[in-house]
C-alpha cells in the first residue's frame, strides 16, 4: 500500500464518517414518527378508527342478513366456519342453529366475505382478540335458532334491518371481486 | 483535595492533618461513587437511549417519570429483582466475580480524574498513568467473563476484548505522551493548570500534532471503551452478547454500568488532557470558591458530557468494524500516527519553547470552520429530505407526530 | 521440554505454524441475525471459519402439500406465507400459473394493480432487506429508518387490500380490489418523499468507510458459480449477470414499462461481493419507484379481474411459471389433473438456491463475514424451508 | 468479469430444434416432443441416461442449458411412477426446456445430476427428503427439510401423517367439533 492510497483511506474514512454523522445530526432535529398505540393517542382518536375499510381484522356476522347459504363455509380454505342450518316448514324457511367461527384458526384472508350475497359475514377494523384460552376465540353467533334471512323484493323496508343491510350492501360493493366479478358455475 | 481541605480547615487545626486528608477522601469517594458516578452511568443509559430514539425517528423511553427520566431506576430494581442465573457448566467463583473486577476497574479511575477546580479525590502525581493502568483491569474482568460462561460465544467475545484493549492501549499511551510532555506532569491537576481558558490555549490547538493526538486518543479511547464502531466484545449480531451472553440480573447490568460509565471517564480524560479541564476565563478563578469551584465544576461537566453524547452519536451513526480490520486500523494507522505526534510534538517543543500563538489561533479557526462546514451539510439532509414545518422539532423531549399518513 | 511432569507436546502443522483444534459452533436456530430461524453448523479454527454447513427446515410448514388440499382458489391465502417478506410476488406467481393452465387473460388494468403492488412489495422486502443487512453488520439506526419507511408502504398496502404483510391481493384472474379513490395521490407522494431518502439512506450507510470495508471483497460470488448455484435476482445480477426475468422473459405489463436492470460493478471491490449485492439492492428500490409511477401514469380504466369460475378447474396439464419476485426469479411448477384440487405444486424460491452456496463461500471467511454473507445473499427462512 | 458472450443473447432454439438435438445424440433415450407452450415443452428421458443427457445439454454449445432452474417430483400412484421434472434454462441462449424421468414408483432410483449443476445438489436432497427418490452417486443424500427420523415421504400422495412424533402430537382437534 503506497502513501497515497495510505492517506487516501484515512481521508475516504473521515469524510463518510462525517457525512453520516451529518445525517443522523439532521434526525436530531426531526420529530418523532412512533404512534403511541395503545393509550398515548391524541384525543379521541382510536387505532380502529384509523385503519382502512378494507382492513381485514376480527370477522363478525349479522345474523339479521344471513341468508345461511353457506358460501363462505364453502369458501373457507381452512374450514373455521361452521354453520348449521335446517328446513323448518313452521318458521317458514331455513333456521339457523349454528353459525361458530374458530377464530384461533381463522387466517384472515377474507375468502369468506367476498362470496357473501348480503355482507353478512364480514371484517371488522378490530384487531385486539386476545384471550386467555383458545375456546374463548371461537366465536358463536347463534344464541337461540334464527330465521334466515329472505331478501325481499323492492328493497328492504324493516327499519331495524334495513340500516345492517345498507352496511352489508356497502361492503359487498367494495369487495365484490367486479362488477361482473367471479360467479358461480 | 488537599487544597480543598487546607482551605476549609485552616490554618489551626485540632485534628492531625492526616486524619482530615483521609476522612475528606473516604467521604468525598463516597459522595463520588454514590452521588455521582453511578448515578451518571444510569442517567447516561436514559440520555443514550432518547438520543438514538430521535436518530432513529422513534421516540425511546418516556413512561417512567417526566419524559421517562426514571427509567434508569426502574431498570436497575428491575435488574436488581431478576434471578441471577449461574449456568450449570460455568466456572462458578470466576462468573460471579467478573463483573466486580469490571466495576472496580472502572470505578477506581475516578480516584485521580478531577471534577473541576480543586475537586479530586487524590491528586496523584502519576495521575494519568494510574487512571490508564487501572482502566485495563477491565479487559481482565472481561476475560474471566468470557471464559468462564463456558460458552463459545462469550469466549470469542473476550478474547476480542482482550486483544482489542490491550492493542488500543498503545496508542492512547501515546497519544497521551505529547501532552504529558507540554504540561511536564502526569498528575492530571498540573495538566490543567498548563493550559489556558481560551479555547486556543487548550492543548488540542496547541500545534498541528497535538491536534492530530487528540482524534487518535478518541478513537483509542473508544475502542478501549467497547464501543461502537469497536463494539465487538459484545457484538449483538456476531456474538449473541459476546462475553455477556450468559449473565442475567444485576451481573449483567454492572457490565453495562461499566460501560456507561466508562464513556464519562473517557469525556472526563479528554477534557482533562486536550480540552483545558474547567478552567475559567479570567479573574473567575480567583473568585470566592463558593463560587468558583461550582462554575469550575460545570465546565469541566459539560465540557466531558459532550463527549458522552459524541460517542452515543457515533455509536447510533456507524457499523461495527471487523476484528482483523481492528488490529489494522489499531496497528497500522493509529501506532504510527501516533509515534509521528509523539516526534512532532517533542521537535515543535524544540522549535518553538514557548508555542506559536499564531498555529494555535489558525488550528482553532480550522475547528471552527470545519464544525461550520458540517452544519451546512446538515442543513442540506434536511432540506433533501423535503420535510414540512410541522415535521421538525428543536425541542428534544419533542413527541410524535399525529399518527398517519401524509 | 521443561519441567518433568510438565512437558508439553507441541503439535505442529506441516507448514511449521501450531496445531490447533477446529471449534464447532452452533449458530442459530436461535441466533441474533440468522433472518428467522435457520441453523449453519460452523467449524472454526479461532474467529476464521474452516466451513460453515447450513441446516435448513426448522420452518418447513409443508406449504406444498397443503396446495394439493384446499383448492386452488384456497391456497392463494398460503402463498402469501410462502415468502412473507415479499408475498405480493408469490400470490402473483400462483395467480400466472392458474391463469396459463385455465388460459385466463387477465384484464390490463389488473395486470397494472399486480405490477403496482408487486414493486412496492418489492421496495418493501429490499427495505427489510439492506436494513437488516445494516444491522447485521452493527449499524442500527438505518434499520430503523428503513423500517419508518417500510411502515409506509405498509399503510399504503393495507389501503389497497386489507392488509399488512399477508396481502392475499390477487385472484386467478386478475386481483381482488381496484386501487382505492385517493390512492393514487398518496403513492405519488410517498414516492416522492422516499426517492430522496434512498439517497440520504446510501449517504448515512451505503459508502460509509467502515461498511463497504466490511462488504468490499467479501464472500465473491463468480457469474459462473452464480449461474451453476442457481442464484437469481440481486444476487445474480451482483454478480455482473445482467439478467431480469422481467426484461428478459416478460411477463404481465413489464414491456410496456421503461426501466433498468442495475448490475454489480464491482465499485469497493472485486465483482460479485457482499457490497455489489447490497447496492443492486438499494438501486432496484429507485427503478421500482420508476416503474410505479410509469404504471399509474399509464393505468387504463376497466375491470380488475377476469371471470373465474369460483370452483376452478383447470384443465389436466402442467406448466413451469417464473416471475421475478424481490429476491429475483422464482419458479412455480405447478401440475393440474382437471379437478378443483391442484396435483402438485412445487415452489423454487430464490433463498432456497442462495443458502446452498453458503457451504462453499465460507471457507476462509470470518464470523463477522458469515453475518454479512447472510444478509447479502437476502436469506429469508420461510422461503427456504416454504 | 462477467463475460457478455458467456451470459448473453445467443441463438434461442425453439423446443422442436432442442428435441432434435438431443434426439439425435441420443436416440430412444429420448421421448417424444410433448407441451404446447413455451413453458412446458418436455421430453421423457429413461432414467438409466437422465446424467448423460444432462451433461451433453449443458456443454453442448447450441443448447448451453446453463442452469437448472427447478427440479422437482410428482408422484402418480395410478401410473405407477414418481416424475422427476427438470426445468432447464439457458442464460446463454435464453431458451427454456423441461426433460422429465419416470422413476418405478416402488423403488425410485434416478442418477443424480449434481455433477453437472451444483443447484441440483439440494433439489435433489429435497426430492429425496419430500418424495423418496433416491439418488445414485448424490455426494451428500440426507433428509434436508424433515427431520432425520422422520418416518415416510410427505409429498407421496399416500403418506398418511403419523399421529405423535416422539410423543408430540400432530394433530389438534377442532374447537369447531359440534
Amino acid at each position: 500500500m503506497g502513501l497515497g492510497a495510505y492517506l487516501r483511506n484515512i481521508k475516504d474514512a473521515a469524510v463518510t464518517i462525517a457525512e453520516g454523522l451529518a445525517v443522523t445530526a439532521s434526525h436530531l432535529v426531526r420529530k418523532p414518527y412512533t404512534v403511541q398505540y395503545p393509550d398515548r393517542l391524541p384525543d379521541g382518536v382510536r387505532v380502529q378508527d384509523t385503519l382502512p375499510f378494507r382492513y381485514r381484522g376480527i370477522l363478525e356476522v349479522d345474523l339479521e342478513i344471513c341468508t345461511a347459504c353457506l358460501a363462505c363455509e364453502r369458501a373457507c380454505p381452512i374450514d373455521c366456519i361452521v354453520i348449521d342450518a335446517e328446513k323448518d316448514k313452521a318458521a317458514g324457511g331455513l333456521v339457523m342453529t349454528r353459525f361458530d367461527i374458530d377464530m384461533a384458526k381463522c387466517m384472515y384472508c377474507g375468502l369468506c366475505s367476498e362470496p357473501c350475497p348480503t355482507g353478512a359475514i364480514h371484517h371488522t377494523p378490530e384487531f385486539e382478540g386476545a384471550d386467555y384460552s383458545l375456546e374463548s376465540l371461537v366465536r358463536k353467533f347463534v344464541k337461540a335458532p334464527v330465521l334466515a334471512y329472505k331478501p325481499k323484493k323492492g328493497g328492504e323496508t324493516d327499519p331495524e334491518i334495513a340500516p345492517v343491510l345498507e352496511r352489508g350492501m356497502r361492503y359487498v360493493e367494495e369487495f365484490a371481486v367486479n362488477a361482473e366479478g367471479p360467479s358461480e358455475e | 483535595m488537599q487544597q480543598l481541605v487546607d482551605s476549609l480547615l485552616g490554618p489551626q487545626a485540632s485534628v492531625p492533618v492526616w486524619v482530615a486528608y483521609f476522612g475528606a477522601m473516604l467521604a468525598f469517594g463516597g459522595l463520588v461513587v454514590f452521588g455521582f458516578v453511578l448515578p451518571i452511568a444510569g442517567i447516561t443509559t436514559w440520555v443514550e437511549r432518547r438520543v438514538m430514539g430521535r436518530i432513529q425517528s422513534r421516540i425511546g423511553p418516556n413512561r417512567v417519570g417526566p419524559a421517562g427520566f426514571l427509567q434508569w431506576l426502574a431498570d436497575g430494581i428491575k435488574n436488581m429483582l431478576k434471578e441471577d442465573i449461574v449456568p450449570i457448566a460455568a466456572d462458578a467463583p470466576l462468573f460471579k466475580l467478573a463483573p466486580y473486577v469490571v466495576m472496580t476497574g472502572f470505578i477506581a479511575a475516578f480516584v485521580a480524574i478531577p471534577f473541576g477546580g480543586p475537586l479530586i479525590i487524590a491528586d496523584l502525581n502519576v495521575g494519568i498513568l494510574y487512571v490508564t493502568a487501572v482502566t485495563s483491569l477491565v479487559v481482565v474482568g472481561i476475560l474471566m467473563a468470557g471464559w468462564s460462561s463456558n460458552n463459545k460465544w462469550s469466549l470469542l467475545g473476550g478474547i476480542r476484548s482482550a486483544a482489542q484493549i490491550v492493542s488500543y492501549e498503545i496508542p492512547a499511551g501515546l497519544s497521551i505522551f505529547p501532552i504529558v510532555m507540554l504540561a511536564g506532569a502526569l498528575s492530571m491537576q498540573q495538566i490543567i493548570k498548563a493550559q489556558g481558558a481560551a479555547p486556543w490555549h487548550w492543548f488540542v490547538f496547541e500545534n498541528p500534532f497535538t491536534f492530530l493526538a487528540f482524534f487518535i486518543f478518541f478513537v483509542a479511547a473508544l475502542a478501549e471503551g467497547n464501543r461502537t464502531p469497536f463494539d465487538l466484545p459484545e457484538a449483538e449480531s456476531e456474538l449473541v452478547m459476546g462475553f455477556a451472553t450468559e449473565y442475567s440480573g444485576m451481573r449483567n447490568l454492572l457490565f453495562f454500568m461499566a460501560e456507561w460509565g466508562n464513556l464519562y471517564v473517557i469525556g472526563a480524560i479528554v477534557t482533562t488532557l486536550f480540552l483545558g479541564g474547567g478552567r475559567l476565563p479570567g479573574g473567575l478563578e480567583n473568585a470566592p470558591a463558593i463560587v468558583s469551584i461550582p462554575l469550575q465544576f460545570a465546565v469541566f461537566f459539560l465540557k466531558s458530557y459532550f463527549w458522552v453524547l459524541v460517542a452515543i452519536w457515533l455509536r447510533w451513526t456507524l457499523p461495527r468494524i471487523r476484528v482483523d480490520q481492528m488490529m489494522i486500523m489499531c496497528w497500522k494507522y493509529l501506532v504510527p500516527l501516533a509515534f509521528v505526534n509523539l516526534l512532532g510534538t517533542a521537535a515543535w517543543m524544540v522549535v518553538f519553547p514557548s508555542g506559536l500563538e499564531a498555529m494555535r489561533i489558525a488550528l482553532f479557526a480550522l475547528a471552527v470552520v470545519l464544525g461550520i462546514a458540517f452544519l451546512i451539510r446538515v442543513r442540506y439532509h434536511l432540506r433533501r429530505a423535503g420535510l414540512r414545518r410541522d415535521e421538525l422539532s428543536f425541542n428534544p423531549l419533542a413527541g410524535a407526530r399525529v399518527p398517519g399518513l401524509g | 521440554m521443561g519441567l518433568a511432569g510438565f512437558e508439553v507436546e507441541v503439535q505442529r502443522h506441516e507448514n511449521g505454524g501450531l496445531a490447533t483444534e477446529d471449534m464447532t459452533l452452533s449458530m442459530g436456530p436461535q441466533h441474533p441475525s440468522t433472518h428467522g430461524v435457520l441453523r449453519f453448523v460452523v467449524r472454526a479454527d479461532g474467529e476464521v471459519m474452516k466451513e460453515a454447513i447450513p441446516d435448513i427446515g426448522y420452518l418447513h410448514r409443508s406449504i406444498e402439500k397443503i396446495a394439493e388440499k384446499v383448492g386452488w382458489h384456497g391456497f392463494m391465502p398460503y402463498t402469501d406465507r410462502v415468502d412473507y417478506v415479499a408475498a405480493m410476488p408469490c400470490n402473483q406467481g400462483w395467480a400466472m400459473a392458474g391463469e396459463r393452465l385455465g388460459n385466463i387473460e387477465v384484464p390490463k388494468r389488473g395486470e397494472y394493480c399486480r405490477v403496482i403492488a408487486t414493486e412496492f412489495s418489492r421496495i418493501h422486502s429490499h427495505l427489510l432487506s439492506v436494513g437488516s443487512m445494516a444491522m447485521d453488520i452493527g449499524a442500527y439506526t438505518p434499520f430503523t429508518h428503513a423500517i419508518r419507511e417500510r411502515e409506509y408502504i405498509n399503510d399504503l398496502l393495507e389501503e389497497l387490500c386489507g392488509s399488512r404483510l399477508t396481502f392475499h391481493y390477487m385472484r386467478i384472474g386478475g386481483v381482488g380490489w381496484d386501487l382505492p379513490p385517493g390512492w393514487r395521490d398518496k403513492s405519488l407522494a410517498f414516492i416522492k418523499r422516499f426517492e430522496p431518502l434512498v439517497d440520504e439512506f446510501n449517504d448515512l450507510i451505503s459508502y460509509n468507510k467502515i461498511y463497504t470495508e466490511r462488504l468490499a471483497n467479501v464472500a465473491v460470488i463468480t457469474p459462473e458459480d452464480a449461474v451453476d448455484f442457481n442464484l437469481v435476482g440481486p444476487n445474480l445480477r451482483g454478480s455482473g449477470i445482467k439478467y431480469d426475468v422481467r426484461k428478459d422473459e416478460p411477463y404481465s405489463v413489464y414491456p410496456e414499462l421503461d426501466f433498468d436492470v442495475p448490475v454489480g460493478r464491482g465499485e469497493m471491490g472485486a465483482v460479485g461481493d457482499c457490497f455489489d449485492r447490497y447496492i443492486v439492492r438499494m438501486r432496484e428500490m429507485k427503478e421500482s419507484c420508476r416503474i410505479i409511477r410509469q404504471c399509474l401514469a399509464q393505468i387504463p380504466s376497466g375491470p380488475v379481474i377476469a371471470k373465474v369460475a369460483r370452483n376452478f378447474k383447470p384443465p389436466a396439464g402442467d406448466c413451469y411459471i417464473r416471475l421475478e419476485s424481490a429476491r429475483g426469479d422464482m419458479g412455480w411448477y405447478v401440475v393440474s389433473d382437471g379437478t378443483s384440487f391442484p396435483y402438485r405444486c412445487k415452489i423454487r424460491t430464490g433463498s432456497f438456491s442462495a443458502i446452498s452456496i453458503i457451504q462453499k463461500l465460507s471457507r476462509n471467511l470470518m464470523i463477522a463475514d458469515l453475518i454479512a454473507v447472510i444478509a447479502s445473499l437476502d436469506l429469508v427462512a420461510p422461503e427456504i424451508d416454504r | 468479469m462477467a463475460r457478455p458472450e458467456r451470459f448473453g443473447r445467443g441463438s434461442r432454439l425453439n423446443a422442436n430444434e432442442i428435441h432434435a438435438r438431443l434426439r439425435a445424440r441420443f436416440g430412444d433415450a429420448i421421448g417424444d416432443l410433448a407441451g404446447a407452450r413455451r413453458d412446458n415443452f418436455c421430453a421423457t428421458v429413461a432414467p438409466a441416461s437422465i446424467a448423460d443427457v444432462c451433461r451433453f445439454a449443458k456443454d453442448d454449445p447450441e443448447l448451453a442449458f446453463d442452469c437448472l432452474s427447478n427440479l422437482s417430483g410428482v408422484d402418480y400412484p395410478k401410473r405407477g411412477v414418481i416424475e422427476i421434472v427438470y426445468n432447464l434454462y439457458s442464460y446463454r441462449h435464453r431458451h427454456l426446456f423441461a426433460l422429465k424421468v419416470g422413476a418405478p414408483r416402488d423403488n425410485p432410483v434416478v442418477p443424480t445430476v449434481s455433477c453437472v449443476w451444483a443447484h441440483a445438489d439440494w433439489q435433489e436432497r429435497e426430492a429425496f427428503d419430500l418424495l423418496g427418490v433416491t439418488f445414485t452417486d448424490h455426494p451428500d443424500l440426507r433428509r434436508i427439510l424433515m427431520p432425520e427420523d422422520w418416518p415416510g415421504h410427505p409429498l407421496r400422495k399416500d403418506f398418511v401423517e403419523p399421529e405423535e412424533y416422539h410423543g408430540i402430537s400432530t394433530s389438534r382437534e377442532s374447537l369447531l367439533k359440534a
